[in-house]
């Protein structure tokens, strides 16, 4: 077994925790009465997406002959290699956590039959095509085909793929769904900043798999693994601290809230750069994640769309900074590359800028469109929201049939 | 004769907020909540754990305790009641008890002044 | 005329301690206390989640319930009060309700005797 | 005269599963439970962290609040003695306070109708 | 350092961070007054058992020159060279779990001191033998010599060893130890339900090294890793959607526990399985395991022993689901092996599922038989049981002289 | 990709983890006004700390030309390679926990803005001094240059360099800072402890990273990882044992916060002899850690300072006592050396033992000055204690306008 073997089996794993890190994540900041609900929409991601993905998200996303889609070749792990197979594993978890992004925006007032059926329709119809798009190779050879890959966008682990293209369609899904009861109006704190914390804290954990596992993929590059976990950490550490200082500045007090949202503003930034910038560039990205997100934050009460628990301010904004930002730090020193993939601050020119703001505007654009259309059939068919009952009880009891927390008192 | 009496109402949770509100426009200066679970035509509902179904009873309520100089009890009373009332089941209630007295432990002011 | 009457005090949550070692003091052998959240004078504070700020006027009190026999209320409250009193806002309210009496389950003892 | 009184209980945790049954049979409509701490001759118990041992005085009991027509509050306090006594020390206390009035935020109903 | 080395490492981390995490994924489901009883008896069995393990348990179960039980040859962790260190460290995990899977079938009701005689003399008396019996070598050549291993049934990471294991000797104590008082009449709901999520996310991650970390050892064989990565990774997802199928067909409802114990169930189901299954056998194994292990449960109530945490109904039935499963789905293609290592839909005949049966009904018997003297011996001197008031009371405050939580009035 | 780069990366990640961990640990520990203080004083960390590390913590405790301080060579990571790189982020990890375990002692009533003045200072002051006096490296020749390291005394994972050093820190900090109101006469009990559980769990998952990531620099060296592991491990099991024996002894009960301190203390006293020791002395090292940790917390009722969750008799104590074993147990077959580096138990003298001592010595004088003057310079100017009112109502409402749990009425 090769060290690269090694770090990718257990980047596998990492990635798969912070599923149930992010149901934490956002479970501590929902209402107490509703966060068994938001647990589950997080968990059945990581249920339904791999039985999707082995039958056909991997096939379709993997490689294939046109721009626009993969094949059927590797339908059902039909002949894969051991090395493909953990790559199929490894990819997976990343399959599984997309939508499960989505959950914090729709918290609160989402059927739960809705999300059943939303997740995988949303994985085939919007994460598998724009996955090809970035990173479909040719099934001839091996090159990348995906039409925004082959233009030559640079997404490393899905700072385009997964977090502007989750961030988007939470949009799209909260334009269709609506506010819930009482907002902004009434005062809907976290019930539980200690599992918010947590949920950081694995998140953090999670992410060094994520956006360093891929390194370790045929046979693995030790210094790329380097600089990936190096850039990953200090743009989370420069994420938290900008924030803080910014809400500091805005607001008067450091929050945990505040750090927390920081660090995972920080990551999302990262995420498509950490294999492509190098030295401290991971600081800028954290430190602009930081303040860009925060600031993104506050458009939702002024625009009037209720996304519970920031899934567009953080993901989608910390997407389009990550994105945009490998436009100026990107050097073709750290992964190889030529001119084409470097930045504006690296001796690159604007070509590089122009394709990373093409490859964020039509994914925004495909999944924004796409999302919106599936969640106005979903409504018209299944119904996407609760009734306003259901949504006073909270859905824990009303959905689920369970509480969270049940006192001495819970069994009378 | 009692001078001061105290309002005490179970109501719905989520009308707290407005109960609130209308009990400041009142002016009422004051008041204490408990979060309390009840009982009642309400009914409760079922929880269903790894198959097994339990019947819960009692459902979450806010008892709200407000003193008040005695004439003003019913019209308090009538304000939490507006702004409690959803019109379906488990509404709740509103009670009133004469007090002997009340002071206010800061001050040692006792009765109506001490509200 | 009832013989035994309830105290309720409404205080700040870390003069508990003080207030039960007061009434330990005083002789009293039981009590039952409640956490609870006031709205009042003392007015509330602000909390902030990613730039949002709330004005949440509920804070934190506690409930204590004492029944004594009725000569002994006004001395209770004077206990209760001198232990909790810390001089600023917030202090909290004691009032005294007349019972129709009270009994101790184990024994079914009444009045006086059941304290 | 009272029309409408309230029965007071403090009895054990474990024992409210029976108490409420015990009311339901009785044909008791409703009732209102809180958590509470108790303090009374059960005394506490020691915890002990990491060398350090505290006395905990209070311990978990249950407060219940069913308003009842007057008359019935005798016997109400009897069915819910009868259903929460284990006989040790700590089963707790029963009080019965006169109300001036009770309603029923829904219909607006008052007196017994709104129990 | 061998790529397949790193491996081991970690999965010795992963495996032992699964211990706290059963500790919560148990103690989110107990009642709050009795949370730490439940996590103490976790915690312990990885603070004990260590300590018999590496004086004589590991020597006792490694190797030896009968089929019954091993020698003393490695008492004391003597004349161990690097990777059979490692691999006695890996192991050790497993010592350590396994008598902490049952303490969620004895929950709220025994004594503590009981236990902590109970783990030790259980793990000497029942896991070690069998664990022997199974994987047991021969000490001068090297081949299998325990009884049940030689005659050729599969047990990859443990599925007879410990989830069978485990779970009948919990029936056992459940039997010997009696009913809560107040069940099955009272209801004793979670009281915690956040716990239990994070305790599964805990268990799902280290489950990978759990059953794919032995992968590792001699060198370690990545195309092998990747199997049983993947074996393991669709077993939970199928196990998770098939109890949330069924339960919502039965009860009406998706719920977080029925989630959370279909993940539980499909990982215990492909843990024997692991390397020995390929292509998407891994989700027949999660789909029968999550029908399987709810169905299973139910019985406790007609037959009316109180197994409070459903640890026969998940561990002793995923178990034996998995186990009897390798008789059909056996693919010797996978891990190398004859005709007597394929199942029945790969081409082989019935010995296999034969051998398989054999193993299982000889762990039943034994475990259920030892576990249950030792029950009664324990019950006759020690006592097992709580005194009722302490059990009212709560086994945290009567048996711990703790509290798990302390509001604001806490220390009064 | 060798194996050791695996380990490494792998390893960042965990201890990386263990500070979300130790914030748990801690914050289940205080009271529940309390603790998003507590909570953030660890985050703060892992945000503040690398960016210092980068520019210049590193570089300065890395190499150099004196004994006392390294050089500017690698400011701003200039002139890494990847291996480099790697060891950097896996050390920065280090860098980040040491000052977080200080926030137990102050628990309750620091300010915050204190807080976040203090850690790089204290970093910058006292850390990377003291690293640098152990491990500091000639640039020149890379052999052992700071004056403790090339004196010849052991200390593998940072026994002295950071539960030492941040132990003695935390004496000086409560020193300076007082007691708590009400402290010691009335009761503060832990408001969570099943998150003190949780964070125990992490933290000893994370420190099988911390003990053993080392074994993977520079290619790696899998006999001394199986070894630094297996020492880890036995430590921990070893500290928990003994605490709980001591505690039933003692007070006569059995607790969790107690089986989490012992595990604390037994790992936090293998820590300097990971890889020094071999055998089953692991068990001797946690076993008179959680004796000693125990009886030195009772010392602060009697000496009356207030370390509110007992960093001092936990890290300094236990780093004491491992530092001090070292000297008796170390065995150079292990890990390779001379007779300079063996204990008295392994036939070397009491030249080992000795200079245990004074780098113990050294470093609790240097520490506890250094700090000392800090903490005394930052409470004239900025203030160290909150307002009595602010420590009544709970740091969380006082200084970070949050609270950690909100029931149905929070929003009122
Ligand atoms: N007799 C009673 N005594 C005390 N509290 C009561 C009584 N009856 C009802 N309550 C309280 O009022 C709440 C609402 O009562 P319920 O009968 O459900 O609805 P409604 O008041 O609309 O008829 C109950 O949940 C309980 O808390
Ligand atoms: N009219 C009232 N009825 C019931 N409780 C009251 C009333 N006024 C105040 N309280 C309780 O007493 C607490 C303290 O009252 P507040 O007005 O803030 O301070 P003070 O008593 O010092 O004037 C409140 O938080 C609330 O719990
Ligand atoms: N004087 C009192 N006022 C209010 N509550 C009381 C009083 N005395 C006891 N209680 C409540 O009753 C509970 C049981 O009382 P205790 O004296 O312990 O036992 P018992 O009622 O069996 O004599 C106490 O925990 C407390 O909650």
């Amino acid at each position: 077994m090769e060290g690269g073997d090694a770090w990718v089996l257990v980047a596998t794993a990492m990635v798969l925790f912070m599923t149930p890190g992010l149901a934490l994540f956002y479970g501590g900041m929902v209402r107490s009465k509703n966060v068994l609900n938001m647990l589950l929409m997080n968990l059945y991601c990581v249920g339904i997406i791999p039985l999707l993905w082995v039958t056909v998200g991997a096939s379709l996303s993997g490689s294939g002959s046109n721009g626009l889609i993969g094949g059927f070749d590797n339908i059902g792990l039909k002949d894969l290699d051991g090395s493909s197979l953990l790559a199929t594993a490894f990819l997976m978890t990343f399959a599984a956590i997309t939508p499960a992004l989505i959950s914090g925006a729709v918290a609160d007032r989402l059927r739960f039959a809705a999300w059943a059926v939303f997740v995988p329709l949303w994985s085939l119809l919007v994460y598998v095509p724009v996955v090809y798009w970035i990173y479909g190779l040719d099934s001839e050879t091996g090159d990348l085909i995906g039409w925004l890959g082959a233009r030559g966008s640079l997404d490393f682990a899905g700072g385009t793929a997964i977090h502007i293209n989750a961030g988007v369609a939470a949009l799209a899904m909260v334009v269709v769904l609506g506010k819930r009861a009482g907002w902004p109006g009434e005062a809907m704190p976290p019930h539980n900043l200690p599992l918010v914390l947590l949920g950081t804290g694995i998140l953090w954990f999670g992410w060094f798999g994520f956006n360093a596992g891929g390194t370790g993929l045929g046979g693995g590059n030790a210094a790329l693994g380097a600089t990936a976990l190096m850039n990953t950490f200090l743009a989370a550490s420069a994420g938290m601290v900008a924030w803080l200082l910014v809400e500091r500045v805005k607001d008067g007090h450091f929050t945990v809230l505040g750090a927390c949202s920081g660090v995972v503003a920080g990551l999302v930034a990262i995420t498509p750069a950490a294999a492509y910038v190098g030295g401290l560039a991971g600081i800028a990205f954290g430190a602009v994640a930081g303040v860009c997100c925060y600031s993104a934050i506050q458009l939702k009460y002024r625009l009037g769309y209720d996304d519970s628990l920031d899934v567009v301010g953080v993901h989608m904004v910390g997407g389009i900074v990550g994105g945009v930002l490998i436009g100026f730090f990107a050097d073709s020193g750290i992964i190889g590359g030529g001119p084409e993939d470097e930045g504006l601050f690296f001796g690159g020119g604007a070509e590089l800028l122009l394709e990373q703001v093409i490859s964020i505007v039509a994914v925004l654009a495909f999944s924004f469109v796409v999302t919106f259309v599936l969640a106005k059939i979903l409504d018209a068919t299944i119904g996407l929201r609760v009734p306003a009952g259901d949504e006073a009880t909270g859905l824990d009891r009303a959905e689920h049939a369970e509480r969270a927390y049940g006192g001495d008192l819970a069994g009378v | 004769m009692a001078r001061v009496q105290q309002v005490t109402a179970i109501v719905k949770p989520h009308k707290l907020g407005d109960v609130k509100a209308a009990l400041q426009q009142a002016g009422v200066q004051g008041m204490t909540v408990t979060e309390v679970k009840g009982y009642g035509r309400q009914g409760g509902h079922t929880e269903v754990y790894r198959g097994a179904e339990y019947q819960v009873d009692l459902v979450p309520k806010v008892r709200i305790e407000v003193v008040v100089p005695s004439g003003e009890a019913d019209h308090i009373a009538d304000v939490i009641a507006g702004a409690a009332r959803t019109g379906t089941i488990g509404d709740g209630k509103i009670w009133v008890t004469d007090l002997e007295g009340v002071r206010r432990i800061r001050t040692g002011e006792r009765g109506a002044d001490a509200l």
